[in-house]
């Protein structure tokens, strides 16, 4: 059955609110509306706005409102429409949903999940556009998914919702209207595990959420020059998946990272940090991190493709570290 | 009912109107060209409020607003052609096609965005104000904002401060009942916005924001308040907003007879019947009218095709401003 | 004058307060002795506010509380041990040591911290009563905080949510008059912080904050208000902190007169007064009081001292929550 | 003349106050409490409450109102009272003052500062020990440093308030009682530069902020067991000094980092990415990071100190590092 993504994640909604009374969705236009992106359309139809409720623009209160359900025995799904809104609620997530396990010597876990829209890339300009996946992925007691596939977007949410502890779903905006096949029974998602979703030998592009597309398509105009790439996704980015990050760079002892977060600072540093640590000598060139430009999203087309990672850019990454010999 | 001003009072309200709502219908078309990207969010309805407020403001005062701020832009006095153009993300662009539709900007102006983060323009202008204040010449910063702002704390923040330290602020709220989907009555506790600027001592008002002659004497009042107290007024303007949210949204959330009902209330409709009724404007002169506006807007559109778009190698440029300013 | 309560329960009243005011006392020697550590913020003066309204809570409650907060974990019912313990950062405290005097939780109390973000603990006791509301039994969720907090964002998003939702929540601002050394009028343009409740149309009463008997009927009223209609009450106690903010705080912000005129309005001074001149109190009892708590208190800090510090091999314990629990 | 860090802090405030009139101070318990790490006492007095202006609670409002006011032609200064608080006003800082510049195209730029406490080490907790420097330095249009002495604290406020962008200052509550020499006369502070503040041959020490003394100390007992570390303080974190940062490993070869943020998304990770990029050539063992353990801070001390990073640590992987060859 072919489905969207966008799909996926609204039949993924759709039945985590039918199998658990406990479930409800919140956030900002997820009733009438249909959801920002359309994911909960049809489901305050369903559901009744117990369910599905549409709060006011108060993501610090309704995020915290999460918390505190989550806390009451609830299982609340947050839908913070963008990451870009989400500082606004940055406390409740890193202060409250993060911390309050440890720092009541686990009196309460907070089994809160938080779901929002990520990326640049539709002219949206600079507060509009923002990837922040690698500050989520810094905090103790937060798990944190970026559903790349239209399969993982049908199966993370339950698996999400199964988790103890909070989890962020990052979804990023380019992918909402990808479609995919999906078996007409929805599979269980281990969110713990990277996928690799090209196998490859010469160099490994290592990357998550929406630069998965490019990143495949960048495989693809390799392998037309014969270089043989291994496309990593990390799907989990908190925690991480070290053992298949170390099992790639193994294979083909060369790295490049894909990561739409700004370059200084992005998840793609981290990758490479580890690595620097951990593969040190299994590595035979230089890293090489393909992010968005350091500048603020501009709103001009050609500016903001300019900015952000593209598979030119990959590809020719790529090149050079098959190209660079110790 | 208000007294009319004389014919030539009468005929710049009607004009600057008229000229936003064939600016704002022309984008319209231009966005469904994929000539405009992005976000676009209409004004149209809405015109009499920003028409009405901003012509009490002089040269001392600072103008900050949301992303739909095109009217507010035009007002001011940005050059049409520099609007159209940064719609176009061209670099003649009031903000060189960085900011496009949601981020105008202009230093002539002391036009201060061309906001997207709702509630996030408020603090800011209590900043100008203060500004404005030290300077000690009766400059003010008017802030203009949507009736669904008031849910966010940085609302509450700002009007505290704002009070509290004795700013200079003009807090209009546009109350066109709807934040995207969500109707005023499902995201206040209190619909009645005004009621809550008196919970900060704040002087207000509401106003019918249709009729541009109502608004025309509540701003005078409004901002003489201002430069008379150097103390905030909140100026409430009810009002509606006949298009979609964005050019995304499908409306699914208010009866197509809602909207009719007020489009017969449209504050154009209303009060060219008004200037008619009053024998202050006949069909020559509105024709004149519309020829004039058109023409301004066909140049502006022809201005924008033929602005280049900025060079690539520019895209970091005013990331940071260029030391030697210092 | 409001009308005393039977001799037992003036002396209960009597009593819990000078358990938390004795433990405090105590808690500032142990600073001094560095056994407890961090910050340390002391009740003291307060004391009368957590005892008469934690005593009209049941079981189907929640409490969320803020650092300032070891009378309302007293007069909860945790025990002195696992109080005491926690700020000694042993194993045996109601935290694991992990939380210390800013953040006692427990299970088995419904105690949900002990929150240092200033605001944060609204939003989730507004879920927290979401999620009472749900199961239906007339819980509620009672929240304390300073008046400080009524300038935060999220106070204002708290309440709004709150009222908008129907949630059974109890408000009870503590307001004693500073946060920190920013005197209330020097942080709220409308330093009437019951009457801001009125702006979200939530009940609201004020009460004097020293006079046990007052608070406790008040709070009453309050509790009965809330499992009633199923809505938010709002409560501001009128109170003054005797002691500095923290053991940091050099109180240069205050006169030392102002605080030995409160001190004369205390409310352990007031009420034995009161109960010496009813005849409830004679000196006996209250020397077997004091006794009675004295050895508490010992037995506590024993207790905290002979517990052991938990192994630094459980370092990284409790940050997640054990899959099997799942 | 010895000065502390929080003197030389002090001093550079009442200078710029003196010499420059747009300059002010805004945040919570600047003026009458002498502000909560003492960096302001007595400024009140001096400069009067238009330029020490105590704020409320209001960490969003009052950053955004620096935003504006920085607009306006003034030249604030925002002491957000700890990072652990700035979560609140992470919005207007990265969608406004970061922003603003580029999303106008020029039209405006924002010379503010923001002073913050960072850090942990005073067994504070969970909520009260963040290092977040690393988020900071990802956004651009900001510019981030982190005076680590004396001699940079007295002398980065000055360079900061001549930055015509926005500049953000950590200041480490460990290093407040820090004392040093100061020459008589301020001494300007490049702040765009690292500092060597060891040399040495064998390995390269890479910190910043509060993790340099610990450093230090690390390579002195280094030196004693015959290692010749070099030490290198970063100072700004945004941009990066990255010709110094590959002029210590092309002398060394190798690198050990330093820094107190969670390991995952440290900004120590930026350091190694960009190494592994960059020097990789030049690197003669495995990179490896000293950070914080990935939990919430918990309060006990013994677990805190077991999660910071310690001069104990540093040493040995500084001698695993250059025990490490090919
Ligand atoms: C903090 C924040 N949350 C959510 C959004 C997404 N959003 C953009 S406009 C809007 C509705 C705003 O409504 P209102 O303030 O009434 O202004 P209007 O669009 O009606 O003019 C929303 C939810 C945003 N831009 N900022
Ligand atoms: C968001 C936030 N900002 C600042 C602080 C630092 N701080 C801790 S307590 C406090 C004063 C709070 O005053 P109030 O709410 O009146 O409570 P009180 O201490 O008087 O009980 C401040 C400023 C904080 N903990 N959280
Ligand atoms: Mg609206
Ligand atoms: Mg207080």
């Amino acid at each position: 059955m072919k489905k969207s993504y966008r799909e996926a994640l609204h039949d993924a909604h759709a039945e985590a609110l039918r199998d658990d009374p406990r479930v409800f969705l919140v956030g900002e236009d997820v009733g009438r509306y249909g959801g920002a992106y359309a994911v909960s359309k049809g489901l305050l139809e369903l559901f009744g706005p117990e369910r599905i409720m549409d709060a006011p623009l108060s993501e610090s209160g309704f995020t915290g409102l999460g918390v505190g359900a989550a806390l009451g025995g609830l299982r609340p799904i947050v839908e913070i429409m963008t990451v870009n809104f989400s500082l606004l609620a940055l406390d409740q997530i890193v202060n409250g949903a993060a911390t309050i396990r440890y720092m009541s010597g686990g009196a309460f876990s907070v089994p809160l999940v938080v779901r929002m829209a990520t990326g640049g890339g539709r002219q949206l300009a600079a507060q509009h556009s923002h990837s922040l996946e690698g500050w989520y992925a810094h905090v103790p007691g937060l798990r944190v998914v970026a559903p790349a596939t239209v399969a993982d977007a049908r199966g993370m949410l339950a698996t999400a919702l199964a988790d103890p502890d909070p989890v962020i779903i990052f979804e990023h905006v380019g992918l909402f209207a990808v479609t995919d096949e999906l078996p007409e029974l929805p599979q269980a998602v281990d969110i713990d595990r990277a996928a690799v979703r090209r196998a490859g030998s010469d160099v490994s592009l290592i990357t998550f959420g929406g630069s998965l597309p490019k990143t495949l398509e960048a495989a693809e105009a390799l392998a037309a020059e014969g270089i043989d790439a291994e496309v990593l996704d990390l799907r989990t980015l908190r925690p991480l998946d070290v053992e298949a990050i170390l099992a790639t760079v193994t294979k083909t002892h060369r790295v490049v990272i894909v990561d739409e977060m700004w370059r200084t600072g992005s998840f793609a540093g981290e990758i490479a940090a580890l690595l620097a640590e951990r593969a040190f000598f299994e590595l035979d060139a230089p890293i090489r991190r393909v992010c968005s430009e350091e500048v603020p999203m501009p709103y001009a087309r050609h500016l903001e493709q300019a900015a952000l990672p593209a598979v030119a850019g990959i590809v020719s990454a790529a090149r050079e570290v098959v190209g660079d010999h110790e | 009912m208000n007294e009319l001003p004389d014919k030539a009072g009468c005929l710049a309200l009607y004009r600057d109107m008229l000229r936003i709502r064939r600016f704002e219908e022309r984008c319209g078309e231009l966005y469904k060209e994929q000539k405009i990207r992005g976000f676009l969010h209409l004004y149209i309805g809405e015109e009499a409020i920003a028409t009405a407020v901003v012509m009490h403001l002089d040269q001392r005062d600072a103008v900050v607003a949301t992303y739909r701020e095109h009217g507010h832009a035009l007002v001011r006095g940005l050059p049409m052609r520099s609007v159209m153009a940064e719609m176009f993300g061209k670099v003649d662009g009031c903000s060189r096609g960085r900011g496009g539709s949601m981020h105008l900007f202009s230093a002539a102006h002391q036009f201060y965005g061309g906001h997207a983060i709702v509630g996030g323009g408020l603090p800011v202008a209590a900043g100008l104000a203060l500004a404005r204040r030290r300077v000690g010449e009766g400059g003010l910063a008017a802030c203009f904002f949507g009736e669904g702002a008031a849910a966010e704390g940085e609302f509450h923040e700002a009007l505290n401060l704002a009070e509290l330290w004795h700013l200079p602020v003009l807090f209009i709220c546009e109350n066109n009942r709807y934040a995207m989907g969500t109707a005023l009555e499902r995201s206040q506790s209190e619909p009645d916005i005004h009621a809550k600027a008196a919970s900060y001592r704040i002087a207000s008002e509401w106003v019918d924001g249709m009729d541009v002659v109502a608004v025309a004497e509540a701003a005078e009042r409004a901002v003489a308040a201002v430069r008379g107290s150097g103390d905030p007024f909140f100026l409430e303007c009810r009002t509606y907003r006949f298009r979609a949210h964005s050019m995304f949204d499908p409306e699914l959330y208010r009866p197509k007879e809602e909207v009719e009902e007020w489009r017969r209330k449209g504050p154009l409709v209303t009060f060219q019947r008004r200037l008619e009724e009053a024998g202050l404007l006949n069909e020559d002169e509105l024709e004149a009218l519309e020829r004039e506006v058109a023409r301004e807007i066909e140049d502006a559109v022809a201005f924008a095709e033929q602005s280049p778009f900025e060079d690539v190698a520019d895209l970091a440029r005013d990331v940071y401003t260029p030391r030697t300013a210092t």
